[in-house]
C-alpha cells in the first residue's frame, strides 16, 4: 500500500504539464477559437510527447502504460484545455482496438470517435478515421450533421447509431472525470491570479475574506476528488469488481467540483468573468460540456446510489481497497 | 391583511391578459444582445406603448398610467404567464424615468419622460468603469465645465444596452480635484454624440450584451444634468436603489422560470436524480416566497415605506434563486444541457434556452451590486455590526 | 390586497413582544429549567394577556381573533421561548372545540393535550385537562410515561392511541412554523449581539467578513420564510383549498430558516455557544425540536412535492393567492 | 503507486480483527463526558494497553508497536469496524506523545510516555482562554519563574477531559512583558497539584465534558517544561499540526458513520426525502474521499513529506462531512429525532445517539482552529492571497 504517484508517474505529468505550459497556453485557445479550431500540428506534438501511444504496448509502439498514467495525463489535457480528439482516441479507445491498429494509433496516424447511446453527439467524428462502438470498429460515415456545443472548441455530430459497451462507458467516464478535475484546478488558478491582482476598494479583492473563503472551499473539493480519481484508476486497471463504482463515484465528485469552481471562479472575477476578454470562459464552458459527457451525475449518482443504498456493496471501513 | 383581489384589481388583470394574449408575439423573438433581436424586441416595446403598456407605473402625464405597485405585480404576473419578450427598455422605466421624476426639472422631465414611455429612446447604463466595479466611487471618467457645456472624457464598462441604445446616463467627475464619493454629477447623453466610441465586450458566450463606451472631450449641455453639480453620488444611489429593489426584478419572471423547470423535471422525472428533485421543488417554493415578499414590499411602499438596506434581502434571494433553478434545469438535461440547440425531431430543434439562461443567471449575484456586497450591507446597516 | 398587517395586528405583535420581553427573558428560562419547568404564574400572564382567548368568540369570552393573528402571537412565544401549552391549548385546539369549552379555555381553566398519529408523542399530556383528537375531545389518562426531549422545557409523553384529523394537523403544522420562525429570529439576535461584543485578534468578530455573511444569510432566510407563514395563515383562516399546501410549505420554509440560523448562530458563537452558560442553547434545541414536530421536512415537502410536481395545483404566475 | 495491502498488512489486520472481536465491549460505554462513562473509557484504555494496543504508532521503547501510517489505519479501520469505544487517550496518543518525543528530554519521556502508554495518565489539553479562542496568541496565564519552580496563575478553559483527566499541557506567558507569540512556554502539571481548581463547564446537552482550569500560583517544576523557555509557541504549533492533521480524525471513524447512517437510511427509505437520500448518498461518498485523502497522505508522510497548512484542507472536509452525515440522519428520524432515547420495543429504546453526535458534530467546525480560521490559512498559505 502506498498512495502516491511513483517518480516516473510524476515525471510523466510534469513534463506533460510543461509542454502544454509552453505550446497550448491560451492564446492558442484564441487562436484555434478564431479559426479552425482544430490544428494538425498540435496533433502532432501531442503525439511527439507520447501520448498518442501511451497506452499502447511497446511491441506496438507504444509506452505500454496504465489507467493511473492514463489520468495524470488526462488531468493535463483538462488543465490545458486541449481539445484534439487525443483523449478519445489515446486514453481512451486505444486498448479496446486490435493490435495493428494500436501500432497506427501510436504513430498518431489513426484517430477514432466514440459512440455509444449515452451521449447523443459523437465527437469529433468529422475527422476520425474509424468509430469506436458496441466494442467493435466501424468506419466513420461520410456525412454526419454537426451539433453546436457551448464550449466553441468542442465538435460533436449526430446522428449515428451507437451500441451499448460498458468497458467503453467506464473508460471514458473515467478519462473525463480527470479532465473535469484538470479544468477545476485551472480554473482555481485563473481566480486565485485574478484576486491578487484586480484592486477594489483600495485593495486586491483577495485580501477579502469572502473572497479567500469562496477559493477555498474550491481547493478543498478538488483535493478530495483527486484521490478518488486515483482510486477508480487503480481499480480499473486492476480489474476490481467494484472499479464501475469507483468511477461514477469519481466522475460524480469531478463534475461538482468542476462545476464549483466554474461558478465560484467567475463569482471572483466579477463582471471581467462574463466576458470573453479573460480565459476563464475556455475552462468554464469545458466543464459545463464534459458534466454531462459520458453519463450525467444524474446517471452516476444512481450507479453508487444502487451499490450504497441499495445493499449490493459491502461498506465496512475495511473497504475501501477492496478488489471484490 | 387582505391579500384578496378587489374586483377593479380582478378587472384589470382580465384586461391585461386579454391585450397580452392578442400582441405578445407567438414565436420567441431573437436575443436582445444582438442588433437583429435588439431591433425586434424595441419593435415590441412601441406595440407595448400603442397599448400603453409600456410604462404602467408611470404618471399619465408622462405616458403612463399611473398604477401602484400591487397592479404593476399583476401586471407583470400576466406579462409573464403571456410569454412576453424581455424588456429592451427597463433601464428608462425603472431606473433612469423614476430618477428624473424625482430630481428632474421641468424641461427634463417634458424632453425625456414620454419618448422614453413610448419607445422612442432606449437607454444605456453608464456606470462602471475598468477600476470601478464593485466600488463604483472609485469612478474617474470627468466632466470639465466649459461655459453651457462639459466635456466628457474617460471610459464605462459594462454597459448593457450600449451596443444598441441611443442615450446613456451615468455618473462624472466634475470637480477634478474631489475623492470618492464627492464631485460627482449625473448626466445624460447621447451615444451617436460626436467623440463617443462604443466598444461590444465580447461575451463568454459571444453575445454583445454589453460595451464599453469611451468619451474623447464630448461636449454635453450643462441642461444634461440631473439635479445639482456634484450631487450626483446621492441620485445614484437612489437609482441604486430603485436597481437592486424590487421593481427591476419582477417575481413573475421567476414563477415563469419555475413553471417552465417544473415542466421541464416532468419530462425527466425517471431519470432526475433525488438532489435535482429536490433542488427543483425548492425553486418553485422560493420563487413563491419571492413573490410574497414582494408583495409584502410593495404593500408597504404604497402606505409610504421607505426600502433601504432590506433592498439587498431581495437581491441576494431572487440572484440565488435563479442560478439555483437553472442549475437544476442543467442537471435535468444532462447530455444535453451543453447543446446551443437541443435535439428535437424533424425540422431540427429549439434553441436551449436553459443554457442561455444558466449563463445569464450566473451574472446576477455579481452585477448590481455582487451579493459579497449585499450581505455587507445586510449586516452593517440592518443588523448593525460594525464596519 | 395589501399585504401588510395592520395596525391593530402590529400592535398586538408588539404588546405580546414587550410582555414577554420583560416577563419571559432567559433567566426564566434557567429557573425553569432548574425547577419544576412549568409555572402556573406564566400562564395565568398568559391568560392575562388574553392569549388564552385570542380565538375565542366574544360571545363566549374571547377576543374572536383569527389566524394571522394568532401565527403573530406564536412567533412571539417561540421568540420568547414559551414553553407553557398555551400555543396548543389557545392557538391550536381552542376554535376546534365545542362554545362551553372555549370558554373555559378563554379563562385560563382548561388545558389541552394535542393527539395525533403524525407524532410519536403528546406535548404537556400529564398537566392537560382533556385531550384532542380525531376531532373529538376525551379525557386524559391518569397515568402516561414521560419521554425525554432534547429541549429540558418541553415535556412529552407515551403512548396513547391518537386518531388522525387534517384540521388538527394543519393547524398545529402552521402555529409550530411560526414559533420556529421566531426561534430563528431570536437566534439570529444573539448571535448578532454575541459578535458585536467578543472580540478576538483585537477587534470584534462581527467586523470580519466571515461573520458578516454568515449572519446576513440568516437574515435571508429568515425574511423569506415570513410571508410564507402569514400567506398560509390568511389562506386557511378563508378556508382556500390550498392552504393545506401552503401550511407545508411555510412548515418546510420556517425549518429550514430555524435549523440554518441554530447551527450559523452556534458556529458564530464559537465554543461559548457550545456551552449552557450563553442562553442560545435553549432555541437552538427548541428548533431541533419542532422541526420533527407536526410532520417533519420530509411529511411536508412531500404534500408540496405531491401538488407542484406532481401536477395538481396551477402553478401559473397568477396563482400566488388563489383560492382555489 | 500499490493499493493492495501487503500479505504482512493483511495478516495485521486479521490479528487486530481477531483481538478486537474477543475484547470490544458488548455493550456501548456509557458516555466519556460523565464520570462513570469516564472511568469505563480508561478502563478500556488499560485493556487495550494489555494488548499492547494503546499506542500502536509511537516506538516500542515507549510501550507503543512502531508501527507506520499505513498500519494505524487498518488498525482505526478495524477498531472502528468492531465498534469499538471512543479514546480517551487521544490527547495524550495524538498530542502530547508526539510532542514529548520530538521537543522532549530523556528524563521527561521516561516519566511521561510509558505510563501514557498504558493508559495510567490521562491528559488534558489546557490551550484556550476565555479571551483567547481562535486567536490562541492572546494568552494570558503566566509563569513566574521561582528558583527551580514556576509559579502558575491564570485560568483556562475549554479545556476536554480536564474534569476527569490526571495531568494538563498547555501554554503560559513566561515572559511578562512579551507579546502575541513571544514569551510562552509549554508546561505540563498534575491536575490535583494544589491551587488548581477544576470547574465543569455545563454543555449545552448537560454533559460535563470540558472544563475550566483556574491556577492560583501553582508550582511546577522547570523540569516539566518542554524544550526552551519563550519556545513554546513553535512547540504548541507543532501539536496543533499534529492535532489538526490526520491523527485526530482517524478516516474509519467517519465511514463507520456513513455505514450507520445507510443502515438508518434503508429503515426510513419509504419516508426519506430526496434531498436526505441524496445527503445520505453524499455523506458515504466524502467519507470515502476524506479515507482516500488521508491514505494518499498517510502514505507521503511515510515517505518523509512534512504536512503543513494541507492540513486546513483536511479539518474542513471532516468536519464539514461530520455534521452534514449527522443532519442528514437528524431529518431521517424526522419526529423522534429530539428524543434522547429513541422509541424501542418492550423494554425500551436505545439511547438516540445520532441527536448527541449531531450536537457534537455542530463543534467540529469550531474547535482545533474554527473552519474560518481554516479556509484563511488555506487562502493565504497554500493559495498565497494577501493577508
Amino acid at each position: 500500500m502506498d498512495f502516491r504517484l511513483t517518480e516516473d508517474q510524476r515525471n510523466l505529468r510534469d513534463v506533460i504539464r510543461d509542454y502544454l505550459d509552453k505550446e497550448h497556453g491560451p492564446e492558442v485557445l484564441r487562436r484555434l477559437d478564431e479559426g479552425e479550431r482544430r490544428d494538425p500540428a498540435i496533433w502532432a506534438g501531442l503525439v511527439e510527447m507520447g501520448i498518442a501511444g501511451l497506452l499502447v504496448p511497446e511491441n506496438h509502439g507504444g509506452l505500454e502504460m496504465g489507467l493511473i498514467e492514463a489520468v495524470l495525463v488526462a488531468t493535463e489535457l483538462g488543465r490545458a484545455n486541449v481539445s484534439e480528439s487525443i483523449a478519445d482516441t489515446a486514453l481512451i479507445a486505444a486498448p479496446l482496438l486490435a493490435g495493428d491498429r494500436q501500432e497506427a494509433l501510436a504513430a498518431g496516424e489513426l484517430r477514432v470517435a466514440l459512440a455509444h447511446p449515452i451521449n447523443p453527439w459523437i465527437a469529433d467524428l468529422a475527422n476520425a478515421d474509424m468509430v469506436l462502438t458496441g466494442g467493435k470498429t466501424i468506419a466513420a460515415p461520410e456525412q454526419c450533421e454537426a451539433l453546436e456545443s457551448v464550449d466553441p472548441l468542442r465538435l460533436l455530430y449526430t446522428p449515428m447509431s451507437a451500441d451499448a459497451d460498458d468497458a467503453l462507458l467506464d473508460r471514458a467516464a473515467l478519462i473525463t472525470a480527470a479532465q473535469l478535475l484538470g479544468a477545476g484546478e485551472r480554473m482555481l488558478d485563473l481566480a486565485t491570479e485574478y484576486a491578487k491582482m484586480r484592486e477594489q476598494f483600495g485593495q486586491p479583492i483577495g485580501s477579502f475574506q469572502a473572497i479567500k473563503h469562496h477559493l477555498a472551499s474550491v481547493a478543498v473539493k478538488l483535493e478530495f476528488a483527486r484521490p478518488l480519481i486515483w482510486r477508480a484508476a487503480y481499480a480499473a486497471q486492476h480489474g476490481h469488481a467494484r472499479a464501475p463504482i469507483h468511477i461514477s463515484h469519481a466522475k460524480v465528485a469531478a463534475t461538482d467540483a468542476a462545476v464549483f469552481a466554474a461558478e465560484t471562479a467567475i463569482q471572483v472575477h466579477g463582471a471581467m468573468g462574463y466576458t470573453y476578454e479573460v480565459d476563464l470562459h475556455f475552462w468554464m464552458k469545458r466543464a459545463w460540456a464534459l458534466a454531462g459527457a459520458w453519463g450525467d451525475r444524474a446517471f452516476h449518482r444512481q450507479r453508487v446510489d444502487e451499490a450504497v443504498l441499495g445493499g449490493t456493496l459491502p461498506i465496512t471501513p475495511d473497504q475501501t481497497f477492496a478488489s471484490e | 391583511m387582505d391579500l384578496a383581489f378587489t374586483p377593479e384589481q380582478q378587472e384589470f388583470r382580465a384586461e391585461v391578459r386579454s391585450w397580452m394574449e392578442a400582441h405578445v408575439p407567438k414565436a420567441p423573438l431573437k436575443t436582445l444582445e444582438g442588433r437583429e433581436g435588439f431591433d425586434e424586441h424595441v419593435a415590441w416595446e412601441r406595440e407595448l406603448a400603442s397599448g400603453n403598456w409600456g410604462m404602467v407605473t408611470w404618471p399619465e402625464a408622462y405616458g403612463g398610467r399611473g398604477l401602484d405597485l400591487i397592479r404593476w405585480l399583476i401586471f407583470e404576473e400576466e406579462y409573464w404567464r403571456a410569454g412576453a419578450p424581455l424588456r429592451a427598455n427597463q433601464n428608462g422605466i425603472f431606473l433612469l424615468g423614476p430618477t428624473i421624476m424625482e430630481y428632474g426639472t421641468d424641461e427634463q422631465k417634458a424632453k425625456f419622460l414620454t419618448p422614453m414611455a413610448k419607445g422612442e429612446l432606449i437607454w444605456a447604463q453608464a456606470w462602471s468603469e475598468p477600476n470601478a466595479g464593485s466600488d463604483m466611487a472609485a469612478i474617474r471618467s470627468r466632466a470639465v465645465r466649459d461655459g453651457d457645456d462639459y466635456v466628457i472624457s474617460g471610459q464605462k464598462t459594462w454597459s448593457s444596452r450600449a451596443a444598441f441604445a441611443d442615450w446613456c446616463f451615468g455618473l462624472f467627475r466634475t470637480d477634478p480635484d474631489s475623492k470618492r464619493h464627492k464631485g460627482l454629477s449625473f448626466i445624460l447623453l447621447p451615444l451617436d454624440a460626436p467623440g463617443v466610441t462604443i466598444r461590444p465586450i465580447r461575451q463568454l458566450h459571444g453575445e454583445t450584451g454589453f460595451a464599453e463606451i469611451f468619451f474623447d472631450e464630448v461636449r454635453v449641455p450643462v441642461a444634461n444634468r440631473i439635479a445639482g453639480e456634484g450631487e450626483g453620488w446621492s441620485v445614484a444611489m437612489a437609482t441604486a436603489g430603485f436597481e437592486r429593489g424590487l421593481m427591476l426584478r419582477s417575481p413573475a419572471r421567476f414563477q415563469a422560470v419555475a413553471q417552465r423547470l417544473v415542466a421541464l423535471y416532468r419530462q425527466h422525472a425517471d431519470t432526475a436524480s433525488p438532489d435535482t428533485r429536490a433542488a427543483v421543488l425548492q425553486a418553485w417554493m422560493d420563487a413563491e416566497a419571492y413573490a410574497l415578499n414582494t408583495y409584502h414590499v410593495a404593500s408597504q411602499v404604497i402606505a409610504g415605506a421607505h426600502i433601504g438596506a432590506e433592498a439587498s434581502l431581495n437581491k441576494i434571494f431572487w440572484s440565488e434563486l435563479d442560478r439555483s433553478a437553472h442549475r437544476a434545469a442543467m442537471s435535468l438535461l444532462g447530455a444535453t444541457a451543453e447543446l446551443r440547440t437541443l435535439p428535437g425531431g424533424k425540422g431540427g430543434g429549439e434553441e436551449n434556452a436553459w443554457l442561455e439562461g444558466y449563463i445569464f443567471s450566473l451574472s446576477g449575484p455579481i452585477y448590481a451590486g455582487s451579493n459579497e456586497i449585499q450581505r455587507n450591507i445586510i449586516a452593517e446597516r440592518l443588523l448593525g455590526l460594525p464596519r
